[in-house]
């Protein structure tokens, strides 16, 4: 049953991550005062691709074949980690928060392998942004979910949410500086504005379209998805630690679907602050982003520490 | 039985050594046979065609691996058997000093280190065969190859018997000289020289080192015996000295910044499979060491010590990968994260310190155990990328990353190798790098548990520092992959490459490659079997992981944290081949083969991607202070006057910060030391008579 | 006891008859066999001395105890190695032209000469006797050193004569201290000079008057050890003669001259009571170990830079004499073995490379291991032997030194360590570049007699692996006799 | 006890040893070498008087033997050889001068004190008054020493070395009426033979660098020209 659950879960999960992109894509139209697309143009971007012929440059390896469907298959695993709408699900204790930022590892390690594969100048130049982001976004968002994981006595993500709904509302000082590293280190895992933009092609300013440039046909689809997955995840992520309020706690129809009502709440009130984020901010230099990052770091950093410091204090074993 | 076996593997060893010394001796042979086995003419003939003139050579090349192989089945056999049989075997062999005869001890400790040394070695001798074939016609001789690799394997492999102060330092000369002599095998090279004399006298030091140390324990527990010194009551002043020694020295030999310098200027010179030996193994023999020193013949651990070992270790780990970022020859990036990995091990030494010394047994022994199985992971996969290299290197013949390239489509099963040996290095789910490092962050994250805010505070500061390292590390090794294998070729050599022939030499890595993923995915069984060593070193054992089955990882509890990578292995593949097959099968389509798009730029060629030193740049720009940067553009210019520049070339150098700080200045010192001392011998007797007057008339002075 | 006699004998008639036909081809022969005569008998007398103890001779002039009888034998072993390795060296100078038919009558009855010398210095039991033949071995010596008649090696034979002779006076001066001290205990006469007699009574011997003798005899006899700043002469010496010459002198006078030292440091201790003469000698020791290796950094010429070395170790040694622990005492007696045995392997080496490469210039002798294997391997194993590696025997001394140290005076292991960091740095950055690298131009390989150096390796090796049960009872019965005390 | 209430002989030896510290002053300021040898040869027969003078007195027959050795050794031959060397080297014109007399000589008397001050423990402990000869024969030792540092010829540092020597035999006589004979002629010996050895090198070092300035024999150096 548990199990079942789990996986009905997961899919939902997948099914719905085209629908999130969906709403950002409406919501920032309609603050940039355009026609907005209806909310349903992701899946239907992605049953054209499907039906379209894929092709391969002749540089290509079984890397860049292989890649899309390691990418995919890690981020779905990944999804499949996070509690979504009901904790205390079996699959939330076959990997704990490590293995979730190892799986995202696994994937963009494909992904930027992948852009290298064909050797094109383009490639290398997504791989290359890509992985030095990476390797400051990833050290921050791991010190963000620590300081959940140290006060929780826990690294298994539906423990640390039951920990949370156990002691309520509680205003801790760490909880506020881990929220606001996680959420600096989503932007830029997402490759969002600031960080980057999803939307363009400009050579000299891509990063993750610049990895999947020569992708097509049903690869870039299981791409796009996965990074649609993606986004999704990091939302719920935050969302589940900090504001687990809502989340189903037993398997009773009526807690689960209050639990599917509070997260797609969540969620959509995050992709509104996501997108007022995004029209409000412009674009950085690559080489800002470095700074960008190093306060996200330096906030989960300063998280870790205001937990060790001013709330475990007097902590006795 | 296990001591048998530990026995018999390094008696294989030194007999391969000595086998060694019989190359192109094949007349002498004979002859010998001829003379020696005149009675016995069954026996001539097999010798007789043993030392047939036909392919001897090749024969007697085999032979040498084949020995190796056995001593290094051998120790895998005593290593395991020991492990698993909660036993300790002793012995007194009837060598040394009159009054101190060789001690000889297998316990479970040294039965891990064995294993450690087993597995590569046995890799090794399957690869070894083809590459030092090229050898065979060359002006270095197969002998000196053959004799000191017997050696070095011996010297290690006695290192972990040794349980009296003198046979022990014996056994790590003898590993540091035949090593030695190893790193300088290619001689006409200036740089191998001046690598192994940098290695050697770093050797040097370093034992001194661990001999005061030694010297220290024996001082209190008078005798050199391991027991005796585990008997010594120190001082906390003097207990500190020893630790700090010990440290320096088995830290010198494992490549803790700033005492790494030897390591990667030595491991590139080596032959491949000899770096992998030294990387792989010989890095750990010195880890054995500390842990032997640390954790079971000092009687108390200090909290400080841990701090320290703590420090040196974040610091190792973080500065060795930022410079292997910036290396572009193949086995001084290796060489440098091998730094890095020692680094991660030592953090995980020092975390397990400083629990141990505030009575946090279990979570002592859970950092050991994350230690221990660094250790083994970082040999595993550290050897499978040194072999690697050394096919790529015997194939193209080229060291530098800027003049490889595409090489996954002319060595298609090398490249399958040696990518899993990337990812596990890069710490990704679910091989085994990820298990140990995923054990480290476990350990770190019960820093709450401690009393003294200060420790709480560090931890996980350290902690932070290793997870950018392992990001860093993921950068690097994807950049090293993705120029080496990946894209198009950059130079004559890696274009007309071809894969290996010899199947050995494919065998080797490919053996590592599935114990990474063994180990990876059922890393339960392995952590069960160091409960004898933990029991033995810190008086504790981990709880039977079984808490959820032993599909499970659960160190501390199942509530604190699980992690089941069999499942998650069995998930990914589940998916990706859903997916696989929904996309793939159903639609039916096939992809078209064409030009790269490339944003509609035509004309696509090796030099427009990006070099690894391009890769490299974001990272040399952000951390700009640790490096000292060397960049030189040279312009090509035409036209009247000079004016028109045609073509620009832009180099680059990270040289090591120590040798700049630390090591050339105390040459330099040493010199102008020497240079006074010179002053001392002026040539002329005069002066000598009235040294030789003064000091009398100083001693008499003194006396009266 | 004949056996003594014999060892003093045999040298004398090789003397004798060598002064005679030392220009015939069969010299180098004649010098062998007296010489492996002579190390027979020292074996007879090693047995004769491990089965029925000290053993004093009539009229008590010689005596022969653990302490002297291996290194009797160790010198008469020196010796005839030594002695074989020189004969068809002296031919080749001869054939290049080197030499004259009567130097080289005078090099064999020296060489003999110098043999007497060293039996005499180790088995008198007079100390003013062993002053004579010590002086004597300086004189038999000295007109070695110049025997190329070349500006730079008379210069060095008349340093080592002055500096040496002007030395050895003030060990005489320390000696007669001693008479007087001890004839006003022991009354007048020839006993008061037995080196039994005065340790018997050490006990009621002025500790003044021996306090004052052990300076001169330290500066005196520490002269010939090649103490620093007494050590001047000893690199001159040793480069500047003929290279089997630079091989015992370095591997047997040194020897036998810190023996000198270390009796009279037993008397001493036993009538000062105070450790005074053992700080003496670790300062001294501690002090030519860290010049010396200082000095190895600066060598140009090969020679020299092996007897730099030798000033090293043999400070070293003093150094661990000085310390006096059962430990240290056995490291000492042990490096003394290993080192004489290494050292004039090397010395035999470096005279065949020298004679390959026709310079004893280190920046023009490269790739030796590619020019002649064995020459080049044995180079180089001597050295690393000689640095302390295992398994070679250097290394056990060397381990024990520093463990006793360590035990003793723990300040003072810094110094050791950066001293024998310094000396190997000094050593192999020179070896490693003569051994390796290319083949300079004209260096072609020459026919080379190198079974006495790895007879001498070999030796160390074995040593360095395991002691063999009754040199194990030696050195522990002359730890014992000097020490008090056994090690464990 | 003073010198008035000693025997004719202890005064006697005190005398001769008096004597024996002024020849070493006066070869310590002579610049001449043919002087400096007679000097020398003067100090030998001052020695072999000391000697023949305590056998005498305490009737130490084998004491006769050593003086006779020192006369003719230290007395007669080896001057006689060194004279004939430096005629034959033409050397007897040559000036060995010092370069600060004054300051050698103040160093030289500074000795005595010195050695005086060293040897009081030795003589604190014995009867014999003519102990206090130990310190003048300490003096005439370390004077030939500095005799030797301050010159410049061969000649004279051998000159040096025998009255080194010289110093050795009268601290033997005095302290301990000689040492035992085999000794003696064991030293006697080596002495002969030295300077035999010392004849050689003067012929090869004015060989070498035809003339006998020892400062010129510093091509083995190893300052940094």
């Amino acid at each position: 049953m548990a199990w079942l659950l789990a996986i009905l879960e997961t899919l939902l999960f997948i099914a719905a991550a085209p629908l999130l992109a969906g709403w950002i894509k409406r919501v920032k139209c309609r603050l940039q005062n355009r026609k907005a697309p209806s909310l349903f143009q992701p899946y239907r971007d992605l049953r054209k691709l499907y039906r379209k012929q894929p092709i391969t440059p002749h540089s290509a390896s079984w890397i860049f074949r292989a890649a899309p469907y390691i990418v995919f298959a890690s981020t779905v695993l990944a999804a499949a980690f996070v509690p979504l709408v009901t904790v205390n699900l079996p699959t939330a204790r076959i990997a704990d928060v490590i293995v979730l930022v190892g799986f995202f590892a696994l994937g963009r390690t494909f992904q930027v392998l992948a852009g290298m594969d064909i050797g094109t100048a383009f490639g290398g130049m997504g791989s290359s942004r890509e992985m030095t982001i990476s390797s400051m976004a990833e050290p921050a968002m791991l010190m963000a979910v620590f300081t959940l994981a140290m006060s929780a006595h826990t690294t298994n993500l539906s423990q640390a949410m039951n920990y949370v709904l156990d002691t309520g509302l509680v205003l801790r000082p760490s909880f506020v500086f881990a929220l606001g590293g996680m959420m600096l280190v989503a932007v830029a895992e997402t490759g969002r504005i600031p960080v980057d933009n999803p939307a363009t092609h400009l050579e000299l300013t891509m990063i993750h379209e610049a990895m999947i440039l020569e992708y097509s046909g049903r690869w870039l689809a299981l791409i796009e998805w996965a990074s649609q997955i993606k986004l999704m995840l990091y939302g719920v992520l935050i969302a589940n630690i900090f504001f687990p309020w809502g989340i189903a706690q037993d398997f009773s129809l009526q807690a689960l679907g209050f639990g599917v009502a509070m997260i797609a709440l969540k969620l959509a009130v995050l992709a509104v602050l996501l997108v007022l984020s995004e029209v409000l901010f412009a674009k950085m230099r690559i080489f800002r982003v470095q700074e960008y990052l190093s306060f996200a770091y330096l906030l989960s950093v300063l998280g870790m520490l205001s937990h060790i410091i001013l709330e475990a204090a007097r902590v006795h074993h | 039985m296990s001591l048998f076996f530990a026995y018999l593997s390094v008696a294989a060893a030194l007999i391969s050594a000595l086998t060694a010394l019989a190359t192109n001796r094949r007349l002498a042979l004979d002859h010998l046979s001829q003379t020696l086995l005149r009675r016995w003419p069954a026996i001539q003939t097999k010798a007789d065609k043993l030392l047939s003139e036909t392919d001897y050579a090749e024969r007697h090349r085999n032979s040498l691996f084949i020995l190796l192989g056995i001593s290094g089945i051998c120790a895998l056999l005593a290593g395991a058997g020991i492990l698993t049989s909660n036993t300790i075997a002793t012995d007194t062999l009837p060598l040394g000093l009159p009054w101190l005869h060789w001690h000889i001890r297998l316990d479970p400790l040294s039965g891990f280190f064995l294993c450690v040394l087993g597995l590569p070695l046995i890799a090794v001798s399957l690869y070894g065969p083809g590459y030092v074939r090229e050898f065979e016609h060359g002006k270095y001789s197969l002998a000196v190859l053959g004799l000191f690799t017997g050696l070095f394997v011996a010297g290690m492999e006695l290192v972990l018997l040794a349980d009296d102060a003198f046979v022990f330092m014996i056994a790590w000369e003898l590993m540091s000289v035949a090593s030695y002599f190893l790193v300088v095998f290619q001689h006409e090279h200036a740089a191998n020289r001046r690598a192994g004399f940098l290695y050697l006298l770093m050797a040097v030091i370093g034992a001194i080192a661990i001999i005061l140390a030694f010297g220290v324990l024996a001082g209190f527990g008078d005798g050199l015996t391991f027991d005796a010194m585990r008997g010594a009551v120190l001082s906390p002043a003097w207990a500190s000295v020893a630790f700090v020694l010990a440290l320096t020295g088995f830290g010198m030999k494992a490549g803790l910044v700033p005492l790494h310098a030897w390591l990667p200027e030595a491991h590139p010179a080596a032959p491949s499979h000899i770096s992998a030996l030294m990387s792989g193994v010989m890095l750990k023999i010195a880890v054995y060491g500390f842990i032997r020193f640390g954790f079971d013949l000092l009687d108390q651990i200090h909290w400080q010590w841990g701090v320290v070992v703590l420090i040196v270790g974040s610091a190792s780990a973080v500065l060795g990968i930022l410079y292997a970022l910036q290396q572009q020859n193949l086995k001084r990036l290796l060489a440098y994260s091998s730094v890095e990995n020692i680094g991660i091990i030592f953090t995980a030494l020092g975390l397990s310190l400083i629990f141990l010394s505030s009575g946090q047994t279990e979570l002592g022994t859970l950092g050991l155990v994350a230690a221990l199985l660094h250790c083994l992971n970082h040999a595993l996969f550290k050897s499978l990328l040194f072999l690697g290299a050394g096919a790529i290197l015997h194939q193209t013949h080229e060291q530098s990353l800027e003049n490889m390239g595409g090489l996954i489509h002319r060595m298609p099963e090398l490249a399958a190798t040696f990518l899993i040996g990337t990812l596990s290095i890069a710490a990704l789910p679910p091989l085994n790098g990820f298990v140990s490092e995923w054990l480290i962050f476990q350990t770190a994250l019960q820093a709450g548990n401690l009393e003294s805010g200060v420790l709480r505070s560090l931890i996980p500061t350290a902690s932070a520092v290793l997870a950018l390292t392992s990001a860093l590390a993921a950068t690097c090794f994807v950049k090293l992959y993705g120029v080496a294998f990946l894209g198009l070729p950059r130079s004559e050599h890696a274009a007309h490459a071809h894969e290996v022939r010899h199947r050995g030499m494919l065998a080797g890595p490919a053996m590592l490659a599935a114990c990474c993923v063994l180990f990876g995915v059922l890393p339960t069984p392995l952590i069960g079997a160091m409960g004898n060593l933990t029991l033995q070193l810190t008086g504790f054992q981990l709880p039977n992981t079984s808490a959820l089955g032993w599909l499970w990882l659960t160190p501390v509890s199942p509530e604190t944290a699980a992690y089941a990578p069999s499942l998650v292995l069995i998930g990914t593949v589940a998916v990706g081949w859903l997916c696989y097959y929904l996309l793939y099968r159903r639609t039916g389509l096939e992809p078209r083969r064409a030009e790269p798009w490339d944003c509609g730029f035509g004309g696509l060629n090796a030099r427009m991607q990006y070099t690894s030193g391009a890769f490299s740049m974001p990272i040399r720009r952000i951390f700009q202070p640790v490096y000292e940067i060397r960049e030189t553009i040279d312009e090509t210019k035409e036209g009247p006057a000079q004016t028109r520049v045609t073509a620009l070339r832009y180099h680059f150098q990270v040289p090591d910060r120590a040798l700049l700080v630390l090591y050339e200045p105390a040459g330099h010192a040493v010199l102008r030391l020497a240079r006074w001392a010179g002053g001392l011998q002026t040539g002329n007797i005069r002066t000598y008579l009235g040294y030789s007057f003064f000091t009398l008339i100083f001693l008499l002075w003194v006396i009266s | 006891m004949i056996a003594v006699y014999l060892i003093l004998l045999i040298p004398l008639i090789g003397m004798g008859l060598l002064a005679l036909l030392g220009d015939s081809p069969k010299a180098g022969l004649i010098n062998t066999r007296c010489n492996l005569l002579a190390l027979l008998a020292a074996i007879w007398l090693a047995v004769d001395v491990l089965w029925n103890g000290p053993q004093l001779s009539i009229g008590r002039m010689l005596y022969i105890d653990s302490f002297n009888v291996y290194l009797v034998a160790l010198t008469a072993f020196v010796g005839s190695t030594t002695s074989i390795f020189s004969g068809p060296y002296m031919q080749h100078e001869r054939d290049i032209g080197r030499l004259t038919a009567a130097r080289l009558k005078l090099y064999y009855s020296m060489y003999q000469g110098f043999m007497l010398a060293m039996y005499l210095v180790l088995t008198t039991n007079n100390m003013g006797v062993m002053w004579v033949s010590m002086e004597g071995a300086t004189l038999a010596t000295v007109l070695l050193v110049s025997l190329y008649r070349s500006p730079e090696s008379v210069e060095a034979a008349w340093k080592y004569f002055i500096l040496c002779g002007v030395g050895i006076a003030q060990a005489l001066f320390g000696t007669v201290l001693l008479y007087f001290a001890a004839e006003q205990k022991l009354g007048v006469g020839g006993d008061a000079l037995l080196w039994t007699e005065l340790h018997e009574h050490a006990g009621v011997l002025d500790p003044a008057i021996l306090g004052l003798a052990f300076v001169f005899l330290l500066v005196g006899y520490g002269t010939k050890i090649g103490l620093v700043p007494l050590h001047n002469w000893l690199p001159d010496a040793h480069s500047e003669g003929p290279t089997p010459m630079s091989a015992i002198l370095s591997g047997l006078l040194l020897n036998d001259a810190l023996y000198a030292v270390v009796r009279c440091k037993m008397l001493v201790d036993g009538s000062l009571g105070t450790h005074m003469a053992g700080y003496l000698m670790m300062g001294f020791g501690l002090l030519s170990f860290l010049v010396a290796a200082l000095f190895l950094h600066r060598q140009t010429d090969i020679k020299r830079l092996f007897s730099y070395s030798s000033i090293e170790h043999m400070g070293l040694m003093t150094f661990a004499f000085g310390v006096g622990s059962p430990w240290a005492t056995f490291a000492a007696l042990f490096h003394m073995t290993t080192h004489s045995l290494t050292k004039s392997a090397i010395f035999v080496t470096v005279g065949h490379a020298a004679q390959l490469a026709g310079t004893q210039r280190m920046d023009k002798i490269r790739g030796l291991i590619l020019t002649q294997p064995n020459i080049g391997w044995g180079l180089l194993i001597g050295t690393v032997a000689i640095a302390g590696f295992p398994p070679f025997g250097v290394f056990a001394s060397e381990f024990l030194v520093l463990v006793a140290t360590m035990h003793d005076y723990p300040w003072l292991t810094p110094f050791l360590l950066l001293g024998i960091g310094l000396a190997f740095a000094g050593l192999f950055r020179h070896i490693q570049a003569m051994v390796y690298g290319e083949v300079p131009e004209g260096q072609k390989p020459i026919e080379a007699n190198l079974w006495p150096v790895m007879l001498h390796l070999a030796l160390v090796l074995w040593l360095g692996l395991s002691i063999p049960g009754f040199l194990g009872n030696w050195f522990n019965q002359a730890t014992q006799l000097i020490s008090g005390g056994l090690p464990q | 006890m003073s010198i008035t209430d000693l025997d004719l002989y202890g005064q006697a030896i005190l005398l001769l040893a008096g004597l024996i510290a002024l020849t070493s002053f006066l070869m310590l300021g002579q610049s001449r070498l043919v002087r400096l040898v007679v000097i020398f040869a003067m100090q030998g027969f001052l020695l072999a008087a000391a000697t023949a003078l305590a056998a005498g007195v305490l009737n130490y027959p084998h004491l006769y033997i050593s003086a006779a050795l020192s006369l003719v050794l230290k007395g007669i031959v080896i001057p006689f050889l060194l004279h004939r060397l430096i005629r034959r080297l033409g050397l007897h014109r040559v000036m060995d001068t010092i370069d600060h007399p004054a300051r050698v000589m103040m160093a030289g008397a500074s000795l005595v004190v010195f050695s005086y001050y060293v040897s009081l423990p030795v003589v604190a402990h014995s009867p014999l008054v003519t102990l206090n000869a130990i310190a003048v024969s300490l003096a005439v030792v370390l004077l030939g020493m500095l005799l030797m540092i301050t010159r410049r010829q061969a000649v004279a540092h051998v000159v040096g070395f025998m009255s080194i020597e010289n110093g050795l035999f009268f601290a033997a006589v005095v302290s301990t009426y000689g040492m035992p004979m085999v000794v003696e002629l064991g030293v006697a010996f080596d002495v002969l033979v030295a300077a035999v050895v010392f004849g050689v090198f003067f012929f090869q070092i004015s060989a070498s660098i035809d003339s006998l300035n020892v400062d010129q024999l510093s091509k083995l150096s190893e300052v940094d020209k």
